[in-house]
Order: C-alpha cells, then structure tokens, then sequence
C-alpha cells in the first residue's frame, strides 16, 4: 500500500451535483424544501419527528410528508436556544429549540417526540408550552417485546398517530394505505442496504461525508424521491475513478442521536480511518431488513420494531446481546478496529459504552472513544486520537 | 457636607461613587483591584472623595479665585499637576523597590549593569510620565500599573538592545516589584499634593497665588461626614464591612442602571472577569438574574488576553475590529485556544480585522445565552461594565439582540462602569433615610 | 546507513531530530514566538542539517508529527501519541508509558516494549493546567520558565489553587502574592493542581512502571515531583522520569517510525520519494 | 413534664421543647433504617432473597408479598453521599470507563461495587437474586440495571411503564402495565420467592400504605400553617425515608406517620417553627417552594445556607419522586394491580413538563409562598431537562421570585459553596426588594 496521500480528486461530473443537492439539504434549516413541497397542494401537511426511531411509515399512510430533526449542527449560532438548558445537558435540544423559537421549524404541522432518553422526553412537554395549538405527541415505543404486551401497546400508539395527524390531513388510515406505504419503505431499505454494502466492500468510493448527506436527505425529501437519489448516488460513484488510501478500516458506535458535524467526519477520514459502519442517523436504519408486505400491517410495523432492530442505547437490551452484536458486526465488517464515539452529556450513550468497551476487551478487539457535540467546532484533540489509532494498526498490522 | 458612598470591588477594577444627601452624584474614583482588596476598596474611596474635593475647588475657584479666562487652563494643568505628583510618588516607590530587589543574591554577577540599566529605565518612565500628564493629552489608562508598566517594557527593550542585560532579568524586577507598590497607599495628604501639583502650573495662570494657595488650603481639609457606606461587587465578601453594609452585585447593578435610565428592564454587564444578564421592574428591582465566571471566555479578559496577544492595547482591538469585511466564526471557546486559532486563521491568510471582529462577536454571543437564560431582552436594554467602552463590542451586542429580539433602545451611560457603585450608594442612602423614618 | 528526519511541529516550538542507523545524529529547537510556523520549520529544518552536515537528498525518510501534516514536503505523517510513545521508549527503554505536556494539550498514552500505543487520553478543550498556563503564572510571577521548576522544589507548604482559568489566573496568583504567600509554595501549588488533572488522564489509562515525561515541561522538576505525589497518593505504582532529552521525544518518535517505514516498503520494493 | 402544659415565653424554652418534640419521631425514623440495613446485612444468613429496585414507581407491597427483601440502589447512594464516600466510588467507576457527563447515583453504585459492596451503615449489602425494574421513566434506570446485570449475571424484571406525555394516565397506558404485572412481573417473582402470589394480603398491605400516606399528606401539608412547623424539603427528605423505601404497607410505617402527624400538629398549634439542626427555626423570614433533589455531599451546608437565612422550604417536588399524594392518589385495596399502576405511571419524574408547572404553580399558591427555587442537578436529566423552560413559566404565573442553583446529587465535584451561596444572597435580597415594593 501507498503512503498516505491526501486525495485531492475533482468531484466527478456525476457525482458533484448529487452532493451539491445533498449539501443544500442539509444546510436547509429553514424547511424551504417542505414548504416547496407542501405549496404544491395546500393540502399537505408536514410532521417533524426527532430522534431516535419513529414509524415513519404510519405518518406517510396519514398522507404527511416525515421530517426528521436532528438538531441544527454547527450551523445555528445558539442564541435563545441556551435558555433553555443548563451547561450539562446535551447539545441537540437547545439547537432544535433555537430552531423552535427562531420560526424555523414553522412549515412542520405537527411533532413526535419518540422516547429516546430523559432529554427528548421532556422536550415534548417543552414543545407543548413553546408551539401552543401544535400537534405534539409523545411516542412511547415499548420496552416490553413480548407481541402481546409491548406489540399491542406499540400499535395502540401507532394507531393514536395515525388517527391524530389522520384528523390534519383527513385522511383514515387504512390497512391498505399503511402497507403500500411499507413497501415505500422497503423499496428505501433495499436501497440503503446496497449502499451500505458498497461501502463497505469499497470505502473509498464511498466518503464517510458523502454517506453521510445522502442518508441525511432523506429525512427531508418524500421516501419515493429519495430512493430514487440514493439509487442515482450509488450509480454515479460506481462509475467513478475514485481510488484506495492507506486508511483502516473503522466502524463507528454511539453517535445515534446527536449528529456529529460533517467536518468532524471528513477529519476521521484524513486521519487515516475508513469509517466503514456507523450508526449516524439511527433511525434511518434501525429497521435494517423489510418489514412483512402482507398480514395484518399494524402487527407488521410492530413486529419488525420488536424483533427486527439493531441494538441502540435508548431500547432496552433484553436479551444482554449488545456487546456480542457489536463484536459480531466488527467480524462480518472485518474492521481493524471500533471508534466509539458518543455525544457529551448522553446518558444513554455514555452510559452503554462501558458494556461496549467491555466485550471490545473480552474479544482483544482495538477501540478508541471520545466525545463529541454537534457544534464542535475545534477537531485538533479527535485528528489526534484517530490519527493515532490508524497509526497504530497501520504500523503493527498488517500495512 | 453629609455624604454616602457606594464601592464596588469588582475583579479587574474598583469602582467607588460619592452621594450628597440629596443623592446627586458628586464624586467617583477607580482603581485596579488586582492587589489587595482592602487596599483596593479604600483607594477607590480616597480617588472618588478627592474627585469630590476637586469638583468642590473648581466651584471655590469659580466664585472666588477671580482668574478670569485662565480659569479654564487653570484647573486641567492643577489636575495634571495633581495626577503627576501621584504617579511620581508611585514611582518613586517602585524604584526604592526595585533597588532593593538588587540586593538579593541572584544579582550578585550582574549587579552594577542592573543598577545602572534600572537608573536609566526610571529616569526615562518620569520623562514619559511628564509629557504623558501634559494638561490635555490623554493616557493610554487610568491606572500607575499600565502606564508605568508599558514605558518599563519600552525602556527595558532599548536597554537590552543596547547590550544591557537582558530583556526578561530586567522585566523579571518589575513584575516581582509591582505588586507590593500597588498594596501600598499614597503617603503624602491631599492638601501636600495640591501644593505641590500646584507648583507645577506655569506662573502665567497662577493669578493671586497667595489667595489661591489658601484657598486650596481650606477646600482640602473641609470636612465630609462619610454617613454610610455600601459594598457591593466580585470581591464583596472580602470587603471589612458589616453584613449589613453589602449588597449583592446583582441588586447593585440593577438598581445603577435603573437610576441611570429608568425606562430600562434588561442589563448586561461584562466586566473583567464575571459577565452578568439582570432583568429589572420598573423600580430596578431585580426579578431574575444569570452569571458566569471562573472562565475568561465570554468575559472582558477574553479580549484583553487577545490584544496581549496581538500586542496591542485593549483600547485599540475595538476599532481594529470596526475596520472587519467578513464574518468570521471562532470555534474555540477557551480563551487560550482561541489566541491559538487567531494565529491560525491569520497563517492562513484571514485578515486581522475580520478575526477580531469574529472574537467580539464570540464573546457577545456567549453573552446572549446568559441574556437568554435571564429572560431574554426586554426594552430598554443597558450595556454596563468596562467592555461597553468597546465600539465593536457595542455594535456586536446591537446586531445580535435586534436579528433576535427586534429594534431596541440600547443604553451606555459614559458612567457605565460605576454602575454598581452607584446603586450600592443608593442603597446607602435608603438605608439612612429607612432609619431615619423609623425613628 | 538509513538517514531519517523527525519534524514535531507543535503550538509552542519547532523540534527536529536526524536519526542515522537508529542513533540520534542531531536535535535542534527553535520557539515560535508567534512567527509564522511554515518558515520557523523550513529555518530550523536546514539548521539542523547544517549542524549534521547533511543535505536534504540524502535522506531516506522525513517524518512529520504535531500539526506537520501540513508540510508539503514530508515522506510521511505520524501522529502525536504514536511518536511520543516511541520516542519515550527510545530515550529510556524501560519506559512504558509517557506524560507529554504541551502548550495547549496534555496527552498520556500507555505502550508496550515495541513502542506500540496500547491506550492514550488527551485534555480538551480548556487550557487550565497546560504548559501555556503555566508560562502565563510564570510571567506574572516574574519567574523565568526555567527557574520554575527548582523554585517550586523549594516549597514547604504549597498552596491550595484548583482549577485555576489560565486566563485569570493572573488574578488569582497576584492575589497570593498580596496574601504573602511565596513564590515557591505558589509554583508547587500550581504544579499540584496540574498534576491532579495529569494523574486523572493516567489513571484512564491504568499506567504503571517507568513513566516518561516528554515536551517542553518535562524538565520542569517541580512539576515532576507533584506528578509523582499525586500518583502515589492516588496508589498508582509509577516511577515518574524525565530525561534531556524528554522535548525531543516527538520528534525522535518521528523519525524512528520513518526509518521503519522506509525499511517496511523497502523490502516490498515500493518505491517513495517524497509525499506529493 | 409533658410539652404541651409548658408556657412557651423563652426563646430558650421554646427551643427546648421543640428539641423534645423532634426526638420522638426523629429517633423512630432512625431506628426504621436502621433496623432496614441490618436487615439487609443479614438478609443472606436469615435465607431471604433480594430484589433491587429504583425509588420511583418501587413495588414494596408486591415485593413484600412474596417475602423479599427491596434494596434501592439509590438510598445507597444518597446516604453515601451524605456520608462523604461518594467522591472515591464515583472515582473508581470513572476509572473503569464510566463518563464524567453521566449520573453520579449510577457510579456511586459501581463504584461502591468495587469497593466490596459494603453499605452505607458499614455492613455488607446482599447481592440480588433479581432486579426489579418498576420504573422506566428514567432511561438512565434502564442503563443502571443493564450494568448491574452484568456485574451479577441475574435476571432482570421488566416493567415498562409508559410515560405520561399528554398531562395523564390514560386506560391504555393502565391496561398495558396491569397486564405486564400479572403476566410478567408477578410470575416472575413467583419463581424467585418460591412463594404464591397472595391478593388478600397485598390488599391488606395496600390498605396499610393508604393510612400511612394520608398522615403523610397531612404532614407535608402542615406546611401552609403560618409559620410552617416543618421544613418540607431538608426536613421532608427525612419524613419520606421510611415510605419510598422499604416500609410502605407496614405496620411500622402506618405507625411512625402517625407519631410523625401528632408531633408535627402540636407543632403547628403552638406556632412554632421547623426543626433545623441547630435548634427550632425561630423566625420565618422567607416561604419556598423548591424545585429538584437536594445535594446530599454536603446536604448539611446546603441547608444551612436556607435556614440561616430564615428560609423555609414549604413545598417541594422531591418529597414527590416515590409517590404524588397530595392530589389524592391513595394505594387502593379494591383495585390493587390498577392501583400499583398507577403509582408506577403517577411518580413525579413521570409527569408531562406542563403538568409539572401546575403542580409547582399551584404549590406555590397554595403554601403562599414568597418564591420559588429550582436546585438543578447535574446528574438527573429526568428532573432538570427543561427546568429554565419551569422557571420562566412559573415566573410568568405566579408572579413570584424565581431562583435557579445547580449543583449534583453526590459528586462533591460540583457543590460549590461560593458560587451556591451568592445566588442564594442575592435570591433572597431580591424577594426582600419586591416586598419592600408592595
Ligand atoms: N477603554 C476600554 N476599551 C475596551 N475595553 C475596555 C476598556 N476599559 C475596560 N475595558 C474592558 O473592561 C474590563 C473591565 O471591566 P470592569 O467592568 O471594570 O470589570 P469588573 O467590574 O469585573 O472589575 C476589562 O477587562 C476590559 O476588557
Ligand atoms: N426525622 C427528622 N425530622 C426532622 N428533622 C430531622 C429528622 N432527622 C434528622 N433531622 C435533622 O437533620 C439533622 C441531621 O441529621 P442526621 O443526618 O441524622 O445527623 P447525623 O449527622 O448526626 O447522623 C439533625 O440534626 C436534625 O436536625
Ligand atoms: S444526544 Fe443523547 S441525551 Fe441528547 S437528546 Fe439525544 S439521546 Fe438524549
Ligand atoms: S476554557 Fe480557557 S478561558 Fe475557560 S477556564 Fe479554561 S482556560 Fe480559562
Ligand atoms: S437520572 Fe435521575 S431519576 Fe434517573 S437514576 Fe439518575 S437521579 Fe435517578
């Protein structure tokens, strides 16, 4: 292998204006692409959901267009946003407040708040005072897997979404809506999984970045049209020139609900570490196999959250698998070694991370963690822990 | 006369306002508060009381002293006469000082060379000071430390250049030096150097001097009743004053700036060292309140860490920061680390201006959260504390609260950084007039 | 013989080291004092190679560390712990782990008997307790960086200081001064205050045996002495060294790990010049 | 001499028969936890088994009705803080890879795993034979238990209790945790104990912890006399000891909260004020009611800081985290499974962010108070996630002088006496400022 050359390639042809929409997307704080879509048709409504995981399925069937929130990155200068939490609380709900209270989040017609963790729970109650007469509903997802149990209380939940933003859009949500809305989805999960696959088989054709915004544009855009642009992205960079660096390979944990900034992956990347799995954007992959096409689709959606989910710090680990999970994933990956790296302040995720670290350990399995926030803006301290990482396995392995 | 006086020890300088009985305000004085607190506290009260004396000679030489048109020249060259006998006595002190620091063993191979590059270095600081203390031309600061400080460094510089010893030995005697001169108080009475300051104003404007020398005699040894006295500030815990006679910054603050401007309801101070969001009511009575401190980001140091930086002074940064083009964001909060981004951002070609003013901005937005934890801002809004002094600083906070906030009154009283001395000697004389309504 | 460079580009000062055959022919330092680091390194590089009598084609690797990834003429790029760590145990063998306290940073990393980095910990984002604060206490002090370290030895009863802003520190020690507490016990109170924040980035990486100071405040003896306090108070078995050549340690670390991967691409017959 | 013939005239007096009345109570409260420690240190020889559980939503009778033992993690950890040993635990679980960022209960709790699992009173705790997860309204419980199952590789019994993010409990949420309790967690439980499941007796339990929560009720609600006679925060912590751990649905418990109630009524009636370590509160100078747990490192210093003052806490939430009584929930013997579920869903951590401001606001008004405080805590997430969002809403309600302090529940790292005690100084000249105003 070479030594390490930055990659100064110019953007192919057919992949740069991909990105470009991609980057617009994502620096689209205003929702200017929701309120495009909904001045089609006045009829549209849009619903905003946070983080972690939320049937988007179930708001689709309603006949409303799911946005994802995730905060607003290093791109919102924090002005009323801060009032809001003390200096010990995580950085993404004063973001998606100064969102909030800025008007930004204006062309969204209503919020789900599923239950990820203390922080987002309490936001739903915050949402409530801030956005008076705005949809606001708190989605509790089951901790009980037993079909009979949490599977019945999850559908009831489900079903209450879809009657309360059924009753903005008037639209019922029949069976029928709800499943052709699955196979939406399934057709958007076929398409991730393939671009996930490629990358990993082939880290170079796909940046950690670019993976990155392209799965970001789909909590704005409609699922169909963003099947159709992650189909378009895996084309263009098949066909492209792009070629290998003498970077490790790394998966990446516990960046699942606040986003890391776009600057501070490119920085994993030029410190010599293919990120090669990562749990970014969560929810966009929770559910990473189809859900049943046929049946009962309410028990369909449920079944595949109850059984059919990766392991994530806000789900309760029933079975104590996490940590074999994580070290199964490292094998099928065949990475070199595991960055874990969480949100300050995210008691879910910090507080997995010693189980994590522990089974790391028990399989002599190389990790590195640190934190980080959305808005980091210095990467000196994390260019020196990857650095040294990948200079560690590049040096004793077998580069 | 009856008199009341506020002090406020805050944790770069101390402020300290005097009030007649009918709570007009007749005398401030200020200091750094970087020495000794109680030294700090009763030289405030000394400058604001002389400040008071000088305000009451001025009116003496008015309706007495018959100078006519030179009246005018008369007071500014007593005043620089005055402020010039002072800062002489100091460096008279930090001399004797440094002298002795020669003495001890770690000069033993280079004493003479020390002995005469410091002789040199005096002998020029005093000739700065004279054309420094000309009536009319204005200091780079108030306080003996900045001034004499940078003139040593100056002087230092050639001296070394010019094969003296070397630059940080003779910097070393002044930093060890420094710090007991400032705990030590001027030993001489006013009235000694009014004298003396007096005999520096040219003979042309002295008039009848003997009629002018009793008068300065009598107006410096006039009696003032100090009726009571409040403490407030940083440092307040510190100050040797009954319970009863401190107050909560926060409620001083509040109450200075209602007095200032009664129309306003939101308060922003940045001091050195402390920043501080209030809300007040229509009486200045404080409803809520934020601060931080113990980290200079978001504080006046933080900019006075950059000009140290840069080299500059702290008056300069603001209008550099005027000249900017671009917007630039600083990613480091530390204080330490954005001096080191500063460095870069310039290596890679940003312009000075622009990064400073990007660093201004940096500091005003760390204090709208504290404003935002507060409440937010409520018209009026008052800008207190020794940043407002900062045009860039002032234009930042303009621009931020109103794309947030909408259009607003934004208050900065030239007394601005007596606000809190000023509402702790207002609640002296509530105090006074409570008790006297008791009884 | 294998001729190699190591160039540690740090916040403070610019450290080159020529190895020759795995021995160190030249070391050279040069503080930045706020110039600008692209010529500071280009000055220095030649220096060094001046004082080696050596010419730049002759060498078959130079490796960069600290922020010289950005130097266009490198062979190769390593990052700080990795040369750290290889430079400690260069200087002395028996080390397993290394302190390198820098300007802005403190890391501390944990290695094996080859120098491979097992586990490391770095400071973030607030400057309170590093070398820059430290030179900023000094100053105010009127204390030369290098007298520190012989004054703190003599305190007897050091001051209590936590947690101290390295900004406003000034306050705060000039507030010790006016409170008559002498420079010594000072000094020693700030070098205990930076060892407990030390001490907790070496107790997350669970060192013991010999610990090796590196960069610029490793001859600090005071500093040394409140590390190897704090530790065996903390009931961590660790024998606290620091060595002349404790600042070199990056860039040794460097140039080592350059003549290994000149020997490692060698023997696969690939080619390499310089990096671009 | 019986207190109630004394003629209250001296300072001295007063002071004297207050510290009578206080013993009483005070001293039965200790006995009760204490006699609950050594119960655990023996748990293991007497061949109890032992289930851990949280605070919040804790199911004392259930656990009880198959004879086992509760142990609360979190009790642990508070009297560990307030005995000074949490600093090193909290040290130790950072060492092994826990977060600075994180809760300082959960590394108290490994960190005093570590240090050989030896209790707060310095007898050795019973590890369990299960964990009992009744609350889930905090995620970081989820966490907390994830990590002790790996430590002691038992089993762990899921409640999942829904929270109530539309401002109530509504039949499906009820349905959903009734259903869990019969088909999960009593099941489960059968088979630790080895023991049936007994409705008659938890009915009779249930009844039992009714009775003891009205006299709590009325205890905490003696506040709203003038001056209040008891110190429902710092002295409140001590009133709520025996009912959120292990005694509700006792005789014990039924009986201390009756001793407690009498003692605190003839309090009342003489007028006198609250009990402070150093003596009966002589002058109430200022009502509160605060917001968020107490620090407990340095609880001592904290509440001095409020006393000292003449500060008296007439409402607070905490006295709310293992149970809201004071809106008339009762356990309820008729209905015992839908009673426990609601407990569960009803705890104060599990109230919407709206519902909580009309509770405070309410407190507020109703114990007349001059102010509120809000104590934020740095490790609770559940409690302080939104409290300036609190603040500003009660402010804007009530009218009334709103203070905001942080500090943490037992990492000493962040009670900063300083900082606390200027923003206590200037809290309390700031609601003097507005009465002298009116
Ligand atoms: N002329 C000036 N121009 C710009 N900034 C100034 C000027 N004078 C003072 N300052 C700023 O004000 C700060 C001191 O403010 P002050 O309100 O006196 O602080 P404190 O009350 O904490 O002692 C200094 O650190 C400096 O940043
Ligand atoms: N049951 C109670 N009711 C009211 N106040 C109490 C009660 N228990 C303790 N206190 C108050 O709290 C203080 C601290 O009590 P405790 O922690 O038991 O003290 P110690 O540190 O001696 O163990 C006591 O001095 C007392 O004033
Ligand atoms: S980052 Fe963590 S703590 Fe913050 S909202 Fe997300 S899950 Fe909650
Ligand atoms: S972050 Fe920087 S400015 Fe703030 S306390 Fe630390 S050293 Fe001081
Ligand atoms: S986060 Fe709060 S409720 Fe949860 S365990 Fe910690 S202190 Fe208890």
């Amino acid at each position: 292998m070479s030594i390490v050359v930055e990659q100064k390639e110019a953007l192919d042809a057919r992949i740069a204006p991909l990105l470009a929409r991609a980057q617009a997307l994502y620096e689209d704080l205003d929702l200017r692409a929701v309120q495009a879509w909904k001045s089609e048709d006045p009829s549209r409504r849009a619903i905003g959901f946070l983080p972690v995981y939320a049937p988007r399925e179930v708001v689709h069937a309603a006949g409303a267009l799911p946005v994802g929130i995730v905060g607003g990155g290093d791109q919102v200068e924090i002005v009323r946003g801060d009032s809001y939490f003390q200096s010990y609380i995580c950085h993404l709900p004063r973001s998606v407040v100064e969102l909030a209270v800025s008007g930004r989040l204006a062309p969204l017609d209503g919020f789900l708040f599923p239950s990820t963790c203390d922080v987002i729970r309490n936001l739903s109650g915050m949402f409530q005072i801030l956005l008076p007469g705005k949809f606001v509903h708190y989605l509790d997802l089951p901790q009980n897997f037993d079909r009979r149990l949490g599977g019945e209380f999850y559908q009831h939940e489900m079903r209450t979404v879809a009657r309360e933003v059924g009753k903005l859009t008037g639209i019922e949500v029949s069976d029928e809506r709800l499943r052709a809305s699955i196979v939406a989805w399934n057709a958007n999960r076929a398409a991730l999984r393939e671009l996930r696959a490629l990358r990993s088989e082939r880290p170079w054709l796909v940046p950690t970045a670019e993976h990155y915004l392209v799965l970001r544009a789909g909590y704005l855009l409609p699922v169909e049209e963003h099947t159709r642009f992650v189909r378009d992205y895996l084309a263009a960079v098949r066909a492209s020139a792009r070629h290998p660096l003498d970077n490790i390979r790394v998966l990446v944990r516990g960046a699942f609900c606040e986003q890391p900034p776009v600057a501070l992956l490119r920085t994993l990347e030029r410190a010599g570490c293919y990120v090669v799995d990562d749990d970014f954007l969560q929810g966009a992959h929770l559910i990473p196999n189809d859900v049943r096409e046929d049946g009962d689709p309410w028990e369909a959606l449920s079944d595949a959250f109850l059984h059919g989910t990766v392991p994530t710090a806000s789900i309760y680990d029933e079975k104590a698998e996490k940590g074999d999970a994580l070290v199964r994933r490292v094998r099928e990956q065949r990475v070199d070694g595991v960055i874990l790296m969480a949100p300050s302040f995210c008691d879910p995720a910090l507080l997995d991370q010693p189980m994590l670290q522990a089974a790391l350990e028990k399989a002599k399995i190389p990790f590195t963690s640190f934190k980080y926030a959305e808005d980091t803006g210095q990467f000196q301290v994390i260019r020196e822990q990857a650095g040294t990482f990948a200079d560690a396995i590049k040096l004793w392995g077998s580069a | 006369m009856e008199c009341l006086i506020g002090i406020d020890l805050g944790s770069t300088t101390t402020k300290a306002v005097v009030l007649d009985g009918e709570g007009r305000l007749v005398g401030r004085g200020i200091t750094n508060s970087r020495s000794n607190y109680d030294v700090a506290a009763k030289v405030a009260k000394s400058e604001a009381l002389i400040n008071v004396r000088f305000e009451m000679l001025k009116r003496a030489l008015r309706e007495e002293a018959r100078l006519g048109e030179t009246l005018a020249s008369f007071e500014a060259s007593l005043l620089a006469g005055y402020r010039l006998e002072c800062f002489l006595g100091s460096l008279r002190r930090l001399e004797a000082h440094c002298r002795r620091d020669l003495e001890n063993a770690r000069f033993e191979d280079d004493r003479p060379a020390m002995q005469e590059a410091l002789q040199r270095i005096f002998a020029g600081v005093e000739a700065s000071a004279r054309r420094v203390f000309e009536p009319g031309s204005v200091a780079r600061s108030d306080f003996f430390r900045d001034l004499a400080g940078s003139s040593y460094v100056e002087l230092a510089a050639q001296v070394a250049r010019a094969g003296g010893p070397s630059f940080d030995r003779l910097v070393g005697v002044y930093d060890r030096n420094i710090i007991p001169v400032e705990n030590e108080t001027e030993t001489r009475s006013f009235e000694e150097l009014l004298l003396e300051a007096f005999a520096h104003v040219p003979a042309p404007l002295r008039g009848d001097e003997r009629a002018i020398e009793r008068l300065l005699r009598e107006v410096s040894t006039r009696n003032f009743e100090v009726v009571r006295t409040v403490g407030t500030g940083y440092g307040r815990v510190r100050l040797p004053f009954p319970k009863d006679c401190i107050r909560s910054e926060i409620l001083c603050h509040g109450l200075g700036a209602h007095l200032m401007f009664p129309a306003t309801r939101t308060v922003l101070d940045i001091g050195g060292q402390d920043t501080k969001a209030i809300q007040i009511d229509d009486q200045g009575v404080v409803t809520s309140f934020q601060m931080n401190d113990r980290c200079a980001a978001g504080c006046g140091r933080y900019l006075g860490y950059i000009a140290d930086e840069m080299n500059i002074g702290l008056h300069e940064l603001g209008p550099m920061a005027m000249q900017a083009r671009r917007r630039v964001k600083i990613n480091s909060t530390c204080t330490v680390f954005a001096g080191a981004e500063f460095r870069d951002r310039l290596a890679a070609g940003q312009s000075r201006e622009d990064i400073v003013a990007g660093l201004h901005r940096a500091i005003i937005l760390r204090a709208m959260s504290l404003l935002a934890r507060s409440g937010g801002i409520a018209n009026e809004f008052t800008f207190t504390g020794g940043v407002a002094k900062n045009p860039a600083a002032v234009r930042a906070l303009r621009e931020v609260a109103e794309e947030n906030y909408g259009k607003l009154t934004l208050n900065i009283a030239p007394d601005s950084i007596y606000t809190g001395a000023i509402g702790a000697a207002t609640f002296a004389l509530r105090d006074v007039l409570a008790a006297a309504r008791q009884s | 013989m294998t001729r190699t460079a190591g160039i540690d580009v740090g916040t403070g000062a610019i450290k080159v080291a020529l190895m020759e055959g795995g021995r160190l022919a030249q070391s050279y330092l040069e503080r930045l004092r706020r110039r600008d680091v692209h010529e500071v390194v280009e000055e220095s590089f030649d220096a060094a190679l001046r004082q080696a009598g050596w010419r730049r084609d002759e060498l078959d690797y130079i490796a960069t560390t600290g922020e010289g990834d950005q130097i266009p003429w490198r062979t190769g790029h390593f990052y700080g712990m990795t040369t750290h760590a290889r430079g400690a145990l260069f200087i002395d063998p028996s080390a397993r782990g290394a302190v390198d306290i820098g300007a802005l940073h403190t890391r501390a990393m944990r290695f094996d008997e080859n120098g491979r980095v097992l586990q490391y910990q770095m400071t973030s984002q607030c400057a309170s307790g590093s070398g820059q604060f430290l030179e900023n206490i000094a100053r105010y002090l009127g204390v030369s960086i290098e007298e520190i370290g012989s004054l703190s030895m003599q305190a007897a009863e050091p001051e209590k200081c936590s947690s101290i802003c390295a900004v406003l520190a000034e306050t705060d020690v000039i507030n010790m001064v006016s409170r008559g507490i002498s420079t010594p016990n000072i000094l020693r109170g700030i070098h205990n205050s930076m060892a407990v924040r030390v001490a907790g980035l070496l107790r997350a990486i669970k060192t013991s045996g010999v610990l090796l100071l590196t960069g610029g405040l490793a001859r600090d003896l005071g500093l040394a002495a409140a590390i190897a306090e704090k530790l065996k108070d903390g009931g961590v078995q660790v024998e606290v060294r620091q060595h002349e050549l404790s600042v070199f340690a990056g860039a040794i670390g460097a140039a080592l790990w350059g003549g290994f991967r000149h020997q490692k691409l060698a023997s696969r017959g690939v080619e390499h010049g310089s990096a671009s | 001499m019986s207190t109630t013939f004394v003629n209250l005239s001296s300072a001295e007096e007063r002071r004297a028969a207050a510290n009578a009345i206080k013993d009483q109570s005070q001293e039965r409260q200790k006995e009760l936890i204490a006699g609950y420690f050594s119960s655990l240190a023996q748990a293991k020889a007497n061949g109890k088994k032992v289930i851990y559980t949280f605070v919040p939503g804790n199911l004392t009778e259930l656990i009880a009705n198959f004879d086992l033992l509760p142990v609360l993690p979190e009790i642990n950890a508070l009297q560990n803080g307030m005995r000074g040993r949490t600093g090193d635990f909290i040290h130790l679980a950072e060492k092994g890879g826990h977060s600075e960022d994180v809760c300082t209960y959960v590394k108290a709790d490994i960190g005093m795993l570590r240090s050989g699992n030896v209790g707060p009173t310095g007898e050795p705790l019973p590890k369990p034979d299960a964990l009992l997860l009744s609350y889930t309204g905090c995620f970081t419980f989820l966490k907390w238990f994830e990590l002790l199952r790996a430590e002691y590789d038992c089993p762990v019994i899921m409640l999942h209790t829904p929270y109530q993010g539309s401002g109530q409990i509504t039949p499906a949420m009820r349905e959903y945790v009734v259903k869990q309790l019969r088909e999960v967690v009593i099941p489960k439980l059968e088979e630790i104990s080895g023991k049936r499941y007994d409705e008659e007796k938890l009915k009779a339990a249930l009844a039992r912890s009714a009775r003891a929560e009205e006299d709590l009720v009325g205890v905490l609600e003696s506040a709203k006399c003038k001056p209040s006679p008891i110190d429902a925060y710092f002295g409140g912590v001590y009133y709520i000891g025996p009912i959120f751990t292990a005694f509700r649905g006792t005789q014990e418990a039924v009986d201390y909260y009756q001793l407690l109630r009498r003692e605190v009524e003839e309090r009342a009636a003489k007028k006198l004020g609250p009990v402070t370590p150093e003596g009966a509160l002589e002058h109430e100078r200022y009502r509160l009611v605060v917001e968020g747990p107490p620090n407990w490192t340095s609880f001592r210093e904290f509440w001095k800081m409020f006393y000292g003052e003449g500060a008296v806490v007439v409402a607070s939430s905490y006295t709310k985290v293992g149970g809201l009584y004071d809106r008339g929930f009762r356990h309820d013997a008729s209905r015992p499974l839908e009673s426990l579920a609601d407990y569960c869903m009803g705890c104060y951590t599990n109230l919407s962010l709206p519902d909580r401001i009309d509770l405070l606001a309410r407190y507020i008004e109703d114990y007349e108070a001059d102010g509120f405080l809000i104590n934020s805590v740095k490790s609770c997430n559940s409690f302080s996630s939104g409290q300036l969002l609190i603040l500003r809403e009660l402010e804007r309600r009530t009218g009334r002088a709103g203070g905001f302090i942080e500090s943490d529940l037992v990492d000493p790292r962040y009670f900063s006496a300083a900082n606390i005690k200027n923003r206590l100084e200037s809290y309390f000249q700031m609601i003097e400022a507005k009465r002298q105003r009116v």
